[in-house]
């Protein structure tokens, strides 16, 4: 629980993007980044805020670059995310090493005082740091935005037919943007999670390298929805702590080879939510007897993850 | 567009080629000695105490200057080789190199044999030991090692002490036969102390070993050492001594610590690891590799070097004496007085030899016998550590 | 920004690159593997894919090829078992490859995504092997098997004032083969054709789905000679550990990115990032600066390429 | 409101799509806009909606001047536009659609959407699922939504561009019914078709577009004959076509049930022979690009045989069609038939046999320069088919094809080009079928069908009419069938 709300930030983030149509796949290096630039800023204020703060805007910042380079510039997303991913991680290595294992401030525990003497429950949801109510708040709250209000409904439209958009007036352009970025910020605030909270401080290798791969498959795996990919989530930092565990139950098993358990097990995860739409599948299950065609049918609809129709493509004015 | 940028960065690369060559560095007098380390020089660990101690030697040898590469490993420095680096130290007038690692052993010995001339000095290694069981360096390699086994003692014990709950968790890097009598060292510490000064039954004490798969974390490669030292927390152990480069159970602590759990750490190697988080710090064995850096490099000066094999004990009149003590424990501000008190006898009849902890009877995890009673391990029996001991909880290789 | 000037920077990385010939020969070495993977990733870009599971198929053909050696390294005469660990490895890399081919053909997973999820796994399987059944006696470190013998290595051939690492020519015929490959054949022609227009390419009648695995296969086993190097090469530790491919696969999708399809620009420009990253390592000595600095100005060249690309694309435009 | 559209231009590259149209519509009426494929129908109204500028030209409102510069600015003046594929979100509720770029408060306010989608549909008798996904929607009930959405804006001016295209005759009833209504209202309605009756059934007036121009207006009621004249100038000379002594049978389906995304073609019975030329009429997608995939094995056939040159076929992949000696040229020259980016010796090599490794350039190249010469295609060998003009492409694809096919699928075979290619690429198409090709052709122009075919198949909305014998059949009764009557 306590080691959620990093991979939360990210997901949400990463799925506002995406839902707009706008790939970042600059994660992986971002997450370092944000979380190096969110201690260092940090410690150099010795407030907590202007750490978060510094993550959440070179987040933005990275998120603009993207934007720029596939909205306005009309360049490959994937291209330029996976060079940023690279620049990213090493700028984090070179500017961080001046900061790499010095003590610096943290997020304080804070016990919710009403809650946390409920038995079982009261412990492990309400006696957290502050950034766990965040990060269940965020998710909450990103839902509610998606399905419930105005802008969201616009942020799907956007990222589902840009030229429908279009036609109803809006700024798809802008509201690509918009998201890339605050979608980038969201992620940096994830990032700072890590350095403030989770993870405190600032090393090389620093540990989390890897994680933000899986948060992009996790959005995949959460059918670009903020509650599923929060599921994603929690079921990837629960397979990380397993790790550990397993390592006492299965002596024999190299203890190294635990930790990387949760990237198979995400692509397995993966293709159990695409396979559906690939061909031979859908070929295979015109032969099945109508019977158990619809049972087939239903599961791979349940497990189904279908991203937002214009993803990654830019958009076309006539 | 791309071959005109291709062949913008050709260009540009013959230009300073041609441009004049700086001159080269350590042309001039004095002696240069290389370091190879394998962290980072500021990891607040095992590769910071060879830092300080590269340094230090600059100091106590007149002209002695270092060169030295940090984060020989490779997450860091993809493709970089020992040999690479020796030859380059060599390029700039090394004379001598010393390299940091047991993870440099194979690469030493390969440098060694290119440079036969070269004092070469693998730390932590035992390939120049002639009594070893695995002796096979040219002449000119050396090894040299600190005896930390007696901080570990003492880290166990400090441990022991501390603990609320008679749970003990152990932060193991990787497995081999340094590491086996690291934490056998601690156990025996802390099943000493815990016997002797606190007078509860030994098999009361509960003493765990978690390898994580090497000496620092490499993600996805190694178990996250805050993982790790979480989950030793959250299941009641309350003291995790670390024998890892870095700090991370240390942070993890004290972490929890603010969260209101009465947890601490042991960190390892640096002196100065507690400065991270003294709050929750019993204290640090630590290595005190200055006066072993400054006889290497006196040899070399003088013209009397010839292969060597060191394993550096304490100065027990004063274990943090910078310049005679190989092994040092410096206590942490978590350290009760009554403890410290305690610790101060371990180190008192550890050093006039009343209190030998490698003496029988002792068994081996697996339960078969390792020293008859009141047989004394002799250097190879510590050295080649074979298993962890029996009472630990962990796997042994 | 870093408190220190970036053209001393620059100076240092050239210098500490190029400035002897030790230092040449290393990023010789350094440069082959580069080049074995930039030329497999110039067939899987011809025909639009991203492989970003390279690193992997890296991996695979060093684990292949250890396998091999340990398997061969005495039955064998040294030539003889050199020779078929490279095959091994050429194997290991085309079956990695395929799997994450086939994960796209037939899964519907992005070979993106599967691919990623096959470098841990390959990462995985290679600690795995070196903590477990190839593991040293008595150790379980991550440092690596034992080293093979220096008959198992591959040779530097002298070209005066050089001792050329052998693999580099293995790396540059590589490339010479694929650009061959890429201009000559009906294989070639098919992937351009895909790479423009899958539906296009279809309905003229190519073969696809068995194209683009065959694009798979041929990066695959090109990374997987970029491992085999790795474990064989004559500057390298000539031995397995995890890790062993070092990024040379991500460095391998910038170089691409960066010289196009042209072959000629993907030599250059990886031995130029060979020497950048071989340079920065004189970074931390004189400047205080973090060696990862060669990582920042490698990428950094990639993004103001892109970004220059656009924005020409975007000057002409408006102009036409 | 009136509106004015006054010398309206606007041109695509060479295309004047419209060439000086003006026209006006009073409150209240329903105008009808007339015109053939390509007549410039939807580009006018596109200009009208913001979605497109014209290159000169004015709109007045009411008397007044206005400029929209886009599809909000229209809809901002109250003038709104129904596309033939509606643009709506398939993934979305229809609640959601109905909502999606409405202005309003930070929080959606579905409860008085929800009655507010109630409220207008009652009005028109629409029943929509307000829960429903929008792909589960026909495309007559997503018509239906934009309305309604439309409506809700506000729209005064409702712009409809051949929606009667893909829906039901009972949808189709409820349209004009609500379309009445709103004129009733005092709205305008643009109801642009190339369906003569229906024009005739619902309109108050028609501007009839030929070529990008007005070739007449007209009050309603109106006679056919004239209506036919001013859409198709003249009735077209008849072409007199060679009777040629037809091959065995080459292109055969029995009783074929195919489907894609979209539609669905049930119980398709066709034989062609060689030497024989079927024309597929119908608007664009009502099944005959379904129809064209099913014969070559690119869309999955769930029921009954296709045999090729006397191969079954069934449920085998596009490769064995080629093998069969089958061809296919898509609607689509560049992205489908032609590969972007590559030039014609590329192509010429692609063509060639693939049985050796290296490509034999040399001949490539010397079977492209010949193919500029006998096809007179304006480009070197190392042209990229990008920088080729639609006839040169056109010309291009025809000398790709291999020297013996035994049934040519083709799409739109002419569609922009000018007079003289479309002339020359019919006579390489005769040539090819005096060898013994059997060709089969979709085209949504009429007279080409109808002098180029011996039989023509008519598709409406999935559905498959005839074979018809070309000799026989008229301009009239292909619009009759086209627009789903007698079908």
């Amino acid at each position: 629980m306590a080691a959620s709300p990093p991979v939360v930030f990210a997901v949400l983030g990463e799925t506002l993007a995406e839902r707009s149509g706008v790939i970042n796949l600059s994660l992986d290096g971002l997450l370092l980044l944000t979380a190096m630039v969110a201690f260092a800023a940090a410690r150099a204020t010795t407030t907590l805020l202007a750490g978060f703060a510094a993550a959440m805007a070179v987040g933005a910042l990275v998120g603009l670059v993207v934007a720029v380079a596939s909205l306005t510039l009309r360049q490959h997303q994937v291209a330029a995310g996976f060079v940023l991913t690279l620049l990213c991680q090493n700028l984090a290595y070179v500017l961080g090493a001046p900061v790499a294992h010095l003590p610096g401030p943290q997020v304080a525990h804070l016990p919710l005082p009403l809650f946390r003497n409920w038995p079982v429950l009261g412990p492990v949801l309400f006696s957290q740091d502050p950034l766990v109510y965040l990060s269940i708040a965020a998710t909450a709250a990103a839902w509610w935005y998606l399905a419930k209000t105005r802008p969201g409904l616009v942020l799907r439209g956007a990222g589902e037919r840009p030229a429908a958009a279009l036609a109803r007036g809006i700024h798809v352009t802008r509201v690509r943007y918009l998201y890339t970025l605050a979608g980038g910020a969201l992620v940096g605030l994830g990032g700072a999670a890590f350095s403030l909270a989770v993870k405190p401080g600032w090393s090389r290798p620093y540990g989390i390298e890897g994680t933000g791969w899986i948060v992009l498959a996790i959005v995949i795996f959460g059918n670009w929805d903020p509650l599923r990919g929060a599921a994603g989530a929690y079921l990837f930092v629960l397979l990380q702590t397993l790790a550990t565990v397993l390592q006492s139950l299965m002596p024999r098993v190299p203890t190294q080879v635990f930790p990387t358990l949760p990237f198979p097990l995400m692509i397995l995860a993966l293709l159990l939510v695409t396979v559906g739409n690939s061909e031979w599948v859908q070929r295979g299950l015109r032969r099945l007897p109508a019977g158990t065609r619809r049972g087939v049918v239903r599961v791979l609809r349940a497990l189904q993850a279908s991203p937002p129709a214009a993803l990654g493509v830019p958009l076309e004015q006539e | 567009m791309w071959r005109i940028s291709a062949w913008a960065i050709a260009a540009a690369l013959g230009a300073v080629l041609a441009a004049p060559a700086p001159p080269a560095p350590g042309a001039g007098a004095g002696l240069v000695f290389g370091v190879v380390l394998v962290g980072p020089r500021n990891d607040h660990g095992w590769s910071e105490a060879h830092f300080i101690a590269g340094q230090y030697a600059e100091k106590k040898v007149p002209g002695a200057r270092m060169v030295y590469v940090d984060n020989v490993n490779p997450a860091a420095k993809p493709g970089v080789t020992v040999p690479q680096i020796v030859d380059d130290m060599v390029s700039k007038g090394a004379r001598l190199v010393l390299t940091t690692s047991d993870d440099f052993k194979d690469g030493t010995l390969e440098a060694a044999r290119m440079h036969p001339q070269l004092p070469i000095i693998n730390v932590s290694g035992d390939h120049a030991w002639k009594a070893g069981r695995d002796y096979k360096a040219p002449p000119n390699e050396s090894n040299f090692m600190g005896r930390m086994e007696y901080m570990k003692m003492v880290a166990g014990c400090a441990a022991a002490l501390t603990t609320r709950t008679g749970k003990l968790g152990y932060l193991g890097p990787l497995v081999n036969d340094e590491t086996r009598r690291l934490a056998d060292s601690a156990y025996l510490g802390a099943r000493y102390c815990w016997a002797t000064y606190l007078r509860k039954s030994p098999a009361s004490l509960r003493f765990k070993v978690t390898w994580i798969g090497f000496w620092f974390n490499i993600p996805g490669q190694t178990l996250d050492p805050t993982k790790v030292a979480d989950d030793f927390y959250n299941t009641g152990f309350d003291v995790v001594i670390s024998g890892i480069d870095t700090t991370e159970a240390l942070v993890e602590a004290n972490k929890l610590a603010r969260a209101g759990k009465r947890v601490w750490a042991v960190p390892y190697d640096f002196k100065g690891a507690c400065r991270e988080a003294p709050a929750v710090c019993l204290g640090v064995p630590y290595f005190n590799w200055g006066p072993a850096y400054v006889k290497a490099i006196t040899l070399v000066r003088d013209g009397a070097y010839k292969q060597y094999w060191d394993w550096n004990g304490p100065d027990w009149k004063n274990i943090n004496d910078p310049d005679t003590s190989a092994v040092g424990f410096e206590r942490g501000p978590a350290l009760s007085a009554a403890a410290s008190a305690r610790l101060d006898g371990l180190i008192r009849g550890m050093g006039a030899g009343s209190i030998v902890l490698w003496k029988g009877p002792l068994r081996l995890q697996d339960g078969s016998l390792y020293l008859r009673a009141g047989q004394v391990a002799s250097d190879q029996q510590v050295w080649y550590m074979p298993q962890l001991l029996q009472g630990m909880e962990g796997p042994s290789k | 920004m870093l408190g220190a000037s970036p053209v001393e920077a620059y100076r240092l990385i050239v210098a500490g690159a190029l400035g002897q010939p030790e230092r040449v020969a290393f990023v010789l070495s350094a440069w082959a593997p580069l080049l074995l993977a930039a030329a497999g990733l110039l067939v899987t870009f011809a025909a639009g894919l991203w492989n970003i599971g390279v690193e992997g198929q890296v991996l695979l053909g060093a684990v292949f090829a250890t396998g091999a050696l340990r398997a061969l390294g005495h039955l064998l005469p040294p030539p003889g078992a050199v020779l078929l660990a490279g095959l091994a490895a050429v194997l290991g890399g085309s079956l990695w490859a395929l799997l994450a081919g086939a994960l796209r053909a037939y899964g519907n997973v992005n070979e993106i995504f599967g691919g990623l999820g096959l470098n841990f796994i390959a990462g995985s399987l290679t600690v795995y092997l070196v903590l477990g059944p190839w593991a040293r006696p008595g150790i379980a470190s991550t440092s690596g098997t034992l080293p093979f013998a220096p008959s198992l290595w591959l040779p530097t051939i002298p070209v005066p004032p050089l001792e050329v690492p052998g693999e580099v020519f293995l790396g540059i015929a590589a490339m010479g083969a694929v650009s061959v490959a890429l201009r000559g054949t009906y294989f070639g022609l098919h992937l351009a054709a895909i790479g423009r227009s899958l539906r296009a390419a279809h309905l003229r009648g190519i073969p696809t789905t068995r194209e683009m695995l065959r694009a798979f296969a041929a990066c695959g086993g090109l990374a997987g000679l970029a491992g085999f190097v790795l474990v064989t090469g004559a500057h390298s530790r000539h031995q397995l550990f995890p890790l062993i491919s070092g990024g040379d696969g991500f460095l391998a999708i910038l170089v691409v990115l960066l010289a196009g399809r042209s072959a000629l620009a993907c030599i250059l420009i990886s031995g130029a990032f060979a020497a950048i990253s071989m340079g920065s390592l004189q970074l931390p000595l004189a400047m205080q600066l973090d060696s990862s600095m060669g990582g920042v100005i490698q990428s950094l060249l990639v993004l103001c390429a892109i970004l220059l690309r656009g924005l020409r694309a975007r000057l002409v435009s408006r102009e036409g | 409101m009136r509106v004015e559209l006054r010398d309206i231009h606007k041109s695509f590259g060479p295309v004047r799509a419209n060439d000086g149209v003006s026209l006006t519509a009073d409150a209240g009426t329903i105008h009808g806009i007339l015109g053939e494929n390509g007549a410039g129908k939807s580009t006018l109204m596109k200009v009208l909606a913001g979605i497109l500028q014209p290159d000169r030209g004015e709109i007045l409102l009411d008397g007044a001047p206005v400029r929209i510069s886009s599809p909000a600015a229209a809809i901002r003046l109250g003038i709104g536009m129904l596309q033939q594929d509606p643009l709506d979100f398939p993934s979305l509720s229809v609640l959601d659609n109905f909502l999606l770029g409405s202005p309003g408060g930070l929080v959606l306010d579905r409860r008085r959407a929800r009655d507010a989608l109630r409220r207008l549909g009652a009005r028109f008798a629409f029943a929509l699922d307000p829960d429903a996904r929008g792909e589960d929607l026909t495309v007559g009930e997503r018509q239906q939504l934009e309305i309604l959405r439309l409506l809700r804006l506000g729209v005064r001016v409702l712009i409809l561009d051949e929606p009667t295209t893909a829906i039901s005759a009972s949808q189709r009833g409820q349209l004009f019914a609500a379309l009445r209504a709103m004129a009733a209202d005092g709205k305008v309605v643009f109801f642009v078709s190339h369906k003569l009756e229906e024009v005739q059934e619902l309109c108050d007036a028609v501007t009839v577009l030929r070529r990008g121009r007005v070739a007449g207006e007209a009050a309603m009621p109106a006679e056919t004959g004239r209506l036919v004249q001013l859409m198709f100038g003249q009735e077209p000379p008849r072409v007199t076509r060679a009777r040629l002594p037809l091959g065995p049978p080459v292109l055969e389906l029995a009783d074929v049930t195919a489907s894609d995304a979209r539609l669905t073609l049930e119980h398709v019975s066709l034989q062609v022979r060689a030497g024989e030329v079927v024309g597929l009429a119908g608007l664009e997608g009502s099944g005959q690009r379904l129809f064209l995939h099913a014969c070559a094995g690119l869309a999955p056939v769930t029921r009954g045989r296709v045999r090729i040159a006397g191969r079954d076929l069934t449920g085998r992949s596009y490769a064995q069609f080629l093998a069969a000696g089958g061809a296919y040229l898509p609607a689509g020259r560049l992205g489908e038939g032609l590969i972007p980016g590559l030039t014609l010796t590329e192509h010429a090599a692609l063509a060639g046999r693939h049985g050796t490794l290296f490509v034999d350039w040399r001949a490539a190249a010397r079977a492209a320069a010949r193919h500029i010469g006998e096809l007179h295609i304006r480009g070197t060998p190392r042209t990229d088919v990008q920088a080729l003009s639609g006839g040169n492409q056109q010309r291009a694809l025809l000398a790709l094809l291999p020297d013996h096919v035994s049934v040519l699928l083709m799409e739109h075979p002419t569609r922009g080009l000018d007079l003289e290619s479309a002339e020359e690429i019919w006579r390489r198409l005769l040539d090819r079928r005096a060898r013994g090709t059997a060709i089969v052709f979709s085209s949504s122009d009429l007279d080409e069908l109808l002098a180029r075919s011996d039989r023509i198949l008519v598709f409406s909305g999935g559905r498959v009419a005839g074979p018809l014998d070309a000799r026989e059949a008229t301009v009239e009764r292909l619009g009759e069938l086209i627009g789903g009557k007698g079908v």
